[in-house]
């Protein structure tokens, strides 16, 4: 990282979190002393596997699962996701060949569903409202018997907005078909229960818990079957093989452990200071919007859009000032498409490329939102200034 | 990702504004794509005594038409014709390679303002015939 | 682990190895300071994308690669190979249906292949000698036109046994087919150079090389086309999506570039004290056997069989005297068969069981082989004096 | 994974060995599976006066051998006959699950040795009417 002397504010937390001092202090050994491969017979295998299944046990507590064993781990929640819609799709191909999704979903369950075309598969993406809730009357609608398989997002980490799963469960399951929930941005910021939610599926992110990157889990209720992606030594019931990531799932297990000790505090900590800089940015700056919900809403998103002015050069500034944050923006994108998540709730491309996201994380500080709040308003009027498209009244 | 000279270009953006009684006005891009620039010449003796820009759009977007403004200005028309997309980027201490088509299209307003001019020019002498 | 006085003389390292601790410190950086996504815009986001490009760089160094961008990171050896076989396969599936390997392949080849059945591939596993050589003149018959893709490892970390790579590689070739080499095991220990070698896929593992679990990499030939096999984001050029394990890769490329530098050296010392334990099991103890190539074999491994005793025991009184191996019985494994790999060298069931695999790292010495080659006597005289197994001039 | 009886009666089995004028011999398991055990008895006044084995398996299956014998040892052929694998297997204070059957056959040699006990004394009976 350069150095110099202006002060760094990351707000960037729903792409990556830095790993909590006390999970790496607990990865440590795995690397020098504990190496064993948990199929191992000996004692270094031993220990190690007694430590995946003590972390399978921090996790499963963390969202309440029936038993440590519900719990699978992967490389990441996009395998999670992958593994999850595949899995499930084509070990059930015989009872119905339609899935059904979000509008807002992220790419890697997007994706996975327009992969199982091929194999004869159908997709619905189920719309969303302005806030980027789930439109209910047609998600039942678009569930027919065809569908044995519903993915929800439990939050989107862009707009922020928290999903009814409780009701979204009961619909899925009134018809018939199970439900896959991805909590990548959910879980470690709001309490989440697979028990209670009525969750047969779910992904779980270890980097969204302060936990390293590169490990993720898919907790598969306990009766549930579903094929492997990843074929091989049989590791995780055979369910997902490989040599397991184990200085990374203890990792994960301490993450869980702390998110679970921990969360409660610090997801109030920061809705405060999320709330005052929603209200600070939207308040003084004329046409800024809130994306998302303004209640139903993840702890740590701050999603606006400002009129006129395009996304990446709102972070250009913002990084000059030493505030490193991301924005729904094509060109900050490597797609060239603004998000599909803002357009999916009626925002206009122009309107979608003007936004600024700002997620929060365990560092940050109201001084930190103070800071942001002084820093932001300059930015928009001199780009505004700069802009074609003001309307008559913002003309100077 | 981007040059110190697109940074100086980004931050310290030269001619930016309107000339109310420009004598070329030239618009390129469209707002849904993410850029759409706008630029005002005034010429002089057949060269271009003042230029300005608005733009809507990223950094590169930005820094280009700073940089094309400054290019175009006190050259003739003629000369400004040949200012073009590879030479902004290249002035600019080159751009990064996604940035190349999408935001580099500050010389093609230069271009549409000057043809605007043109076209000025013409319906004058048509109307002064 | 638990604390004892006794020496404690870890040698299986084909199944795991301590991380260096110069790839730790390289790592550390990455989850407290330089935690960034790749994919974000400022320079937390870039200065990781740039560490992922010199990691790219490092690994194409050791195995002489045309170019960094061939490097597709993975979460280890196992995603690599399944991406490999099922990615080709897939691809190819308009030009032929059938794919060929050896009877000697790591798991995640095996039923990567027998995964592909269900979308009308087949597989057909080309014999080895007794030495776990490939039988050339086999292979090659094996390939027909329907053949697009063989799989081969450069060397099996259960018997130690190096294949002619160059030799398939050229077969392979005149038949129009493509190959992927799997070498997990060989990747660090002998010189792989996929250009000389003939190599289109290649799969790497970095704890075989003293870096992380929970990566890998897929080495895949510049003008050459896969299907991916995890949907999302489209990291790793659309090939496997998946915000990227950042300091995994980083500790990957140092790891590389440790072994690039100290390959050699360590080598040579390993075969000198592997070569001084396999004599000094083989000529002492009778019925006693080497597996896989004398000579044509990786520095690391001593695979030796025991007659009229079971690996199990083996394996349990070296543990209770500080030495930690493995073997191929049945019973030190979770699928309760004798390895493939040794029956399919000839060995019997029984004499499979009765394997030994010591597997060396660079912590080993001399007096490490030393001090088994002292234990090791006794324990087989106990277990033989046990069995009812015995030859009639074994029986006391 | 293993418990510290067993581990004891690994390290230390109990009555290792043959019994050259053996009264039962049993012998079960199959070294294609990796466990083949053989049992030997002497009996005296229905009772098992002496007992011994031989086993090629793993530890489970050196253990289960060797807690067999003692417990067999000293027993009317009728009280060995209860002996069964759960018996040997809570003895040992449990073995690990995937144990349980494949290398618990150490009851199963001890019946059939006494099965073979049992047909020699009836043959014997035959051979003196
Ligand atoms: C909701 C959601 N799901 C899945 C993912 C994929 O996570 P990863 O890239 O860590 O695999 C993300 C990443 O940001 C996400 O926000
Ligand atoms: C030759 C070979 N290939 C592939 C693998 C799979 O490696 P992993 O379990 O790390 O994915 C192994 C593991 O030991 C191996 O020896």
């Amino acid at each position: 990282m350069t150095t110099n002397n202006i002060r760094q504010i990351y707000v960037d937390h729903s792409a990556g979190k830095p790993v909590d001092s006390r999970v790496v202090a607990v990865m440590l050994p795995y690397f020098k002393v504990l190496y064993g491969n948990p199929s191992s017979f000996h004692r270094f295998g031993q220990e190690a596997k007694q430590a995946l299944d003590n972390s399978r046990e921090d996790i499963s507590k963390l969202i309440n699962a029936e038993k440590p064993e519900t719990i699978i781990f992967t490389s990441g929640a996009t395998e999670s996701n992958n593994l999850a819609i595949k899995g499930m799709a084509i070990r059930n191909r015989q009872k119905g060949t339609k899935i059904v999704t979000s509008a807002i979903e992220h790419m890697s369950v997007v994706n996975s569903c327009k992969s199982l075309v091929r194999q004869g598969f159908q997709t619905t993406f189920s719309p969303v409202d302005s806030y980027g809730l789930l439109d209910l009357v047609k998600l039942e609608e678009n569930i027919d018997e065809q569908t044995k398989l519903v993915s929800v997002v439990y939050a989107n980490g862009e707009i922020g907005t928290i999903q009814p799963i409780n009701e979204i469960s009961e619909i899925v399951h009134k018809k018939g078909a199970y439900l896959h929930v991805d909590a990548t941005a959910a879980c470690g910021q709001i309490p989440v229960d697979v028990n209670k939610d009525g969750i047969d599926l779910m992904t779980i992110s270890c980097n969204d818990m302060y936990g390293p990157k590169g490990v993720g889990a898919l907790y598969l209720k306990d009766s549930l079957r579903i094929d492997p992606l990843l074929h091989g030594g049989g590791q995780e019931r055979g369910l997902r093989s490989g040599t397991e990531n184990v200085s990374s799932i203890i990792g994960f297990g301490k993450a869980a452990e702390i998110t679970r000790l921990e969360m409660r505090s610090e997801s109030k900590r920061l809705v405060k200071i999320r709330d005052s800089l929603i209200q600070g940015l939207i308040d003084p700056i004329s046409y800024t919007f809130l994306n998302g919900h303004p209640k139903k809403r993840l702890p740590d998103n701050v999603s606006v859009r400002f009129n006129f002015i395009e996304g990446e050069s709102i972070l250009l500034s913002l990084a000059l000032s030493g505030v490193f944050a991301s924005s729904g923006s094509a060109c900050a994108a490597k797609t060239l498409q603004p998000s599909h998540v803002l357009l999916a709730m009626g925002l206009k491309h122009e309107e979608a490329h003007g936004s600024l996201m700002i997620t929060l994380g365990r560092q940050n500080t109201q001084k930190d939102a103070d800071y942001i709040k002084e820093l932001i308003p300059g930015i928009i009027d001199r780009l505004r200034n700069m802009s074609p498209l003001t309307p008559k009244e913002l003309k100077k | 990702m981007y040059s110190n000279k697109v940074m100086d270009h980004f931050t310290h953006p030269r001619n930016t504004g309107e000339i109310t009684d420009a004598d070329g006005v030239g618009t390129v891009g469209n707002p849904t794509c993410g850029d759409l620039m706008t630029m005002y010449i005034k010429v002089k003796d057949n060269r271009i005594a003042d230029i300005k820009f608005k733009t809507f759009g990223c950094g590169a977007a930005i820094a280009t038409s700073s940089m094309t403004t400054e290019l175009a200005k006190g050259k003739t028309i003629d000369e400004a014709m040949k200012i073009s997309r590879a030479s902004v980027a290249e002035s600019l201490g080159g751009l990064p390679k996604v940035k190349m088509h999408c935001s580099n299209l500050a010389a093609d307003a230069l271009h549409a303002a000057i043809e605007d001019y043109k076209g000025k020019l013409e319906k004058n002498k048509e109307a002064k015939k």
